[in-house]
């Protein structure tokens, strides 16, 4: 009997400070048994339990997409006991990965759809994984236009900071970089709440689905103006975030009504989200 | 099906020989409650009993269970690598276990015998027990199974059934697996009085059950309703949040996975977790979607009683036990929370 | 007890027709025999649901703590000795209460009397002064109250309310002579080795439910020890080692507070003595430092004070 | 049992018994090498976690010590912990902890002698009564 709770051993492979603050490390991972790979079939929006031996698991959004091979992703905050255990710890490390975990981004409503990714703070893991999928060669002819906003705070809490300016150079996407305030000089992009940029950038809703991660704060600004340019709430697509143990539905904290996030999402359309109680 | 009858006086013997083969969980009198418990000796069960204090879920989801050992030693190749801890699972008997209880494992299956996982410890455990039921002739005046499907001698969920008829047990086998146990049984067949007072007896017992909730209704009702109603902000006020209704009830399966660590070595484990508490949602970043008493009594109701119903199609996740009503120190009594969510006008928060 | 419901009932509404509080804490009367359930009456026409017997041991100061509103709270001896507490721990303002003070003749082990009658139905607990009627499925019976008091209650020394607004009626006596630590002084004369596993014993059936914990109206940190994961101080587990540092630790928390109220092991669904561990603590602080809890407004708690000449005979 | 050696886990005030601690290191004074100090800035501060804890990783012995009643650099924080201590201790010892097992004392930074006699005594009854016995947290007896 295939035991869905036991992780699979992975190797710290790298670990890459992401941002200036130091609160959010990438960590890449590399599975130590390869039948273990083989079997981690994933696509973007799913997520995974990273798991620490003698510090417990956390739920995690895959940064990876499953065109890049070999290796997964997981960018990390230092938030708790297992996250602060993980980033102290160093390449080389063995450590667990359990998943791939939850829904994802329903891919197959995408196709031949116009893409608009809505995206704030260190939510942006999974979202990268989007962007990472629908750039590839395989893909890209899949989907309709891409467009990308996306927000941090100032520019050192921006995450895959080389691979944002080189997709800003990319013809086959429209990428809107923003930040709340910055002080830098020599900040190319844009300035202003990711809401007021959506707003300004008027992303048409035609043909398009919107995937939206972000703070509360954001996405509670951000649904109206994506209502005001004419996205019906089953076009917004979005991921919630869930206190979690099992991961697969069984343990019984992180459902939303009926839902359990964990396994009937963590991605939900706007539309399924008004039909459930307002409980996360 | 076949029929046995199984003298009192026989019953140890009975027992003995089930121990032979299997392992056997049979109510047990510890300390002025009786508790479902492995026994290790015929004559430590004692079907003269009305209910246990806890449900017999331990039997399949032990409140503490060992999942994976790992160690933690520096420098060992299989450091930080968990493995999945060493058990044996033998076949089990559960001798004398309510009907109530007996349906509410089926209720609980959905949840960990899914098509996409399967829960390795309650799938390996449940598949290799064989359920002895004993019907209740004298229903406890908490008891309302008969408003949730089941009743004082159902069936569902059971491999044997037994009747107490005074001086014997009739025995019946309902499933391959019951015939098995019930040949373990040398008595004869019963005859037509002893079947007939033991129809009798059904009858009688189910006219005890004094209490009808209006259950069926639940499916009609309107989720969002139910959820904004008002009535939750009385029905929470006693409520001490902690996690007695959670933990004695029969068909609550959460649990909650604990790392720990002996100097080098280590297990994960996983111990019974109850919607009550605050921790159970709390998020890392301090976020708490059910930070609120009210909001935490509210999921304990509407998981058992909407959120189940809706999402299986199966029925209330409530098997009419009554052992959180008896055992909830501030009388919260969910058959009341029952008649509340059934009423026919449900207040609504402005 | 019954008798003080007219009075209870009485004072409750002119209270909230004169609109002097905002609700009224008391108690309803149970769904099953011997046991109420804590209620807040918050207009006139809730007053005749708040009932009272000797089944109200759950203890009412349990629901002030930062609480807003202007509450009249009914309160036998032990609840206004925890509402004393919470008045000196600043959980509640003393003119935020209005209290309504019971002269408590002790309230009934439910748990010793279902044990006394386990197998059979109870179905009506009734009452009089002298008498605990039990009825059932042909079964009437009557015993006299003292024999199954809850054992805080009838070794209690306060039963009439320290600090009042109005009383429902004459104080009781209080007894003259009783020992409050037989128990705990036969467990001070085991060896350590009995002591341990003695222990082990009592607290092997916990569930960790954490019923004593949460009726305790002592218990109201925002979070409890127990939830704390940086470090961890205690296990979450049925290991006996985990169960016992959790009481322990709870035990410790309640020291020169604890007003031996039993409503934790009132609430404790699998019977487990923990006042074991309160009451040996409460024997200490009398005996070192001649306090007792919940007495006055005036006093500090026995731990957030000092003498300079307190005992030291432990310390080299 | 002949090469058990004692764990005994000292919680030491900043700036009395630390400070003594310190003073019979630089004064080249032996004392038994059992002890692992921790050190807290007050005794008032030691809260009594800190001391479950302690037997729960598996000390043998606890030992706490801090500035002599009056000397307090809080004015008055042992003064509190005074009653903390004679409270806790107890309901240690209530619970089956050997007395042995679990040491006060007042020492200041100058009672470098102090110092070394109280390490030798605490070790020397914590020997005796040997290794802990329970509330030692090990692999859990579960299914």
């Amino acid at each position: 009997m295939e035991n869905p709770y036991l992780p699979s051993p992975v190797r710290i492979e790298e670990i890459i400070t992401e941002t200036t603050d130091g609160a959010l490390k990438t960590f890449k991972l590399v599975f130590l048994k390869p039948e273990d790979e083989k079997r981690f079939r994933y696509l973007p929006g799913q997520f995974a339990e990273i798991s620490v031996a003698g510090k417990g698991e956390v739920p995690i959004g895959i940064a990876t997409s499953p065109t890049e091979e070999g290796f997964l992703k997981f960018t990390i905050n230092k938030v708790g006991l297992v996250t602060t255990h993980l980033h102290n710890m160093h390449p080389g490390e063995i450590i667990g990965v359990r998943g791939p975990l939850g829904k994802s981004y329903p891919w197959d409503w995408f196709e031949g759809k116009n893409l608009v990714i809505i995206g704030g703070g260190f939510a942006f893991t999974t979202l990268r994984s989007s962007i990472v999928y629908v750039l590839h060669p395989d893909n890209r002819d899949r989907f309709g236009d891409l467009t990308v906003i996306y927000g941090a705070r100032h520019p050192g809490l921006l995450l895959y900071k080389e691979e944002l300016a080189a997709w800003e150079q990319r013809s086959d996407i429209n990428m809107h970089i923003t930040v709340d305030a910055t002080d830098d000089p020599d900040w190319k992009y844009n300035v202003g709440f990711v809401p007021t940029i959506t707003k300004e950038k008027a992303p048409s809703s035609e043909n398009a689905y919107a995937i939206v991660c972000g703070p509360p704060i954001m996405i509670k600004f951000t649904l109206p103006i994506l209502t005001e340019l004419g996205f019906p709430p089953e076009r917004v697509i979005m991921s919630l975030e869930m206190r979690m143990k099992c991961g697969i539905g069984m343990c019984g904290r992180c459902n939303i009504g009926t839902e359990y996030v964990c396994k009937d999402g963590p991605v939900f359309t706007l539309a399924q989200l008004n039909q459930m109680p307002n409980e996360y | 099906m076949s029929e046995v009858i199984i003298p009192k006086d026989e019953l140890a013997s009975f027992v003995g020989r089930l121990l032979e083969s299997y392992e056997v969980f049979a109510p047990v009198a510890r300390g002025g409650m009786y508790l479902f418990e492995r026994i290790s000796a015929a004559d430590e069960a004692d079907l003269s009993y009305k209910n246990t204090r806890l449900s017999p879920k331990g039997a399949f989801l032990p409140q503490s269970e060992r999942m994976f050992e790992f160690t933690v030693a520096p420098g060992k190749e299989e450091s930080g690598i968990l493995k999945e801890a060493p058990k044996e699972f033998r076949e089990r008997v559960l001798l004398g276990l309510r009907p109530c209880d007996a349906q509410a494992f089926k209720l609980v299956d959905v949840n960990f015998i899914t098509k996409e996982y399967t829960d390795p410890w309650w799938a390996r455990r449940r598949e290799k027990a064989i359920l002895v039921g004993l019907g209740c002739n004298e229903p406890r005046s908490t008891c309302f199974c008969t408003s949730t499907g089941g009743g004082p001698f159902s069936e569902k969920g059971l491999d044997v059934l037994l009747y107490d008829l005074g001086e014997s047990f009739l025995a019946r086998a309902v499933t391959e697996k019951g015939e098995q146990i019930v040949s373990f049984c040398s008595g004869k067949a019963p005859g037509e009085s002893l079947k007939s007072k033991a129809r009798e007896l059904e009858a009688a017992a189910r006219a005890k059950i004094r209490k009808s909730l209006p259950v069926d209704k639940l499916k009609e009702k309107d989720l969002l309703e139910l959820f904004n109603g008002k009535f939750w902000e009385k029905i929470e006020f006693a409520c001490i949040n902690c996690g007695t209704c959670t933990f004695v009830c029969p068909t609550c399966w959460c649990f909650d996975i604990q790392d720990e660590v002996y100097k080098n070595d280590g297990d994960r484990l996983r111990n019974w977790d109850s919607c009550m508490f605050p921790i159970f949602t709390l998020h890392g970043s301090g976020h708490n979607p059910r930070a609120q008493k009210v909001q935490r009594v509210r999921q304990r109701f509407m998981h058992k009683l909407k959120y189940y119903v809706d999402k299986y199609g199966n029925g209330v996740a409530c098997v009419g036990c009554g052992r959180c009503v008896v055992s909830c120190p501030v009388n919260i009594d969910i058959r009341r929370v029952m008649e509340v969510m059934t009423a026919e006008v449900c207040e609504r928060e402005e | 007890m019954k008798e003080y419901i007219p009075k209870i009932r009485e004072i409750a509404r002119k209270l909230l027709e004169e609109e002097k509080v905002d609700a009224v804490l008391g108690f309803r009367k149970g769904t099953i025999p011997m046991m109420n359930e804590p209620f807040m009456a918050r207009s006139a026409s809730d007053v005749d649901l708040l009932y009272w017997d000797s089944n109200c041991g759950i203890n009412l100061a349990n629901y002030l703590h930062k609480r807003k509103e202007k509450i009249a709270v009914v309160a036998k001896g032990c609840d206004t000795r925890n509402i004393v507490n919470h008045i000196v721990e600043n959980q509640v303002k003393r003119d935020q209460l209005y209290i309504i003070g019971i002269p408590c003749r002790g309230m009934i082990d439910r748990r010793q009397i279902l044990a006394m009658f386990e197998g059979r139905e109870i179905e009506e607990v009734d009452e009089d002064a002298e008498n605990v009627i039990i009825k059932g499925d042909g079964l009437s019976e009557t015993i006299p109250r003292v024999e199954v008091l809850q054992e805080n209650c009838s070794i209690c020394i306060h039963h009439n309310p320290v600090i009042y607004d109005e009383m429902v009626d004459e104080p009781v006596e209080e007894p003259d002579h009783v020992d409050r630590y037989d128990d705990i002084k036969a467990i001070e004369e085991m060896d350590p080795e009995e002591r341990y596993q003695y222990f082990r014993d009592i607290f092997s059936p916990c569930i960790r439910c954490y019923a004593c914990r949460n009726s305790c109206p002592l218990c109201y940190c925002p979070t409890c020890f127990v939830d704390e994961s940086r470090p961890q101080w205690v296990g979450k587990s049925i290991d006996i080692t985990d169960v016992m540092t959790f009481h322990f630790l709870r035990a410790f928390h309640c020291a020169g507070r604890c007003t031996d109220c039993g409503s934790c092991e009132r609430a404790c669904p699998v019977g487990i003595p923990m006042r074991l561990l309160t009451k040996k603590l409460e024997k200490d602080i009398r005996e070192l430092y001649g306090y007792e809890a919940g007495m006055s407004l005036d006093e500090r708690p026995p731990l957030d004070t000092y003498r300079p000449d307190d005992p030291e005979f432990f310390i080299k | 049992m002949k090469d058990w050696e004692p764990k005994i886990v000292a919680f030491l005030c900043n700036w009395c018994s630390y400070g003594a601690a310190d003073l019979a290191g630089v004064s080249r004074f032996q004392y038994p090498p059992y002890i692992r100090v921790i050190r807290i800035p007050c005794t008032g501060r030691l809260n009594p976690k800190f001391v479950l804890a302690a037997f729960r990783h598996g000390a043998d012995g606890v030992w706490i010590s801090g500035c002599h009643p009056g000397d307090c650099h809080y004015l008055e924080g042992n003064y509190y912990a005074r009653r903390r201590f004679a409270l806790l201790k107890s309901l240690l010892e209530y619970m089956g902890i050997e007395p042995e097992r679990i040491h006060f004392s007042w020492v200041s930074s100058a009672e470098a002698g102090k110092f070394v006699e109280v390490v030798s005594e605490v070790t020397e009854t914590v020997k005796k009564v040997g290794p802990l016995k329970y509330f030692m947290k090990k692999r859990p007896e579960v299914e």
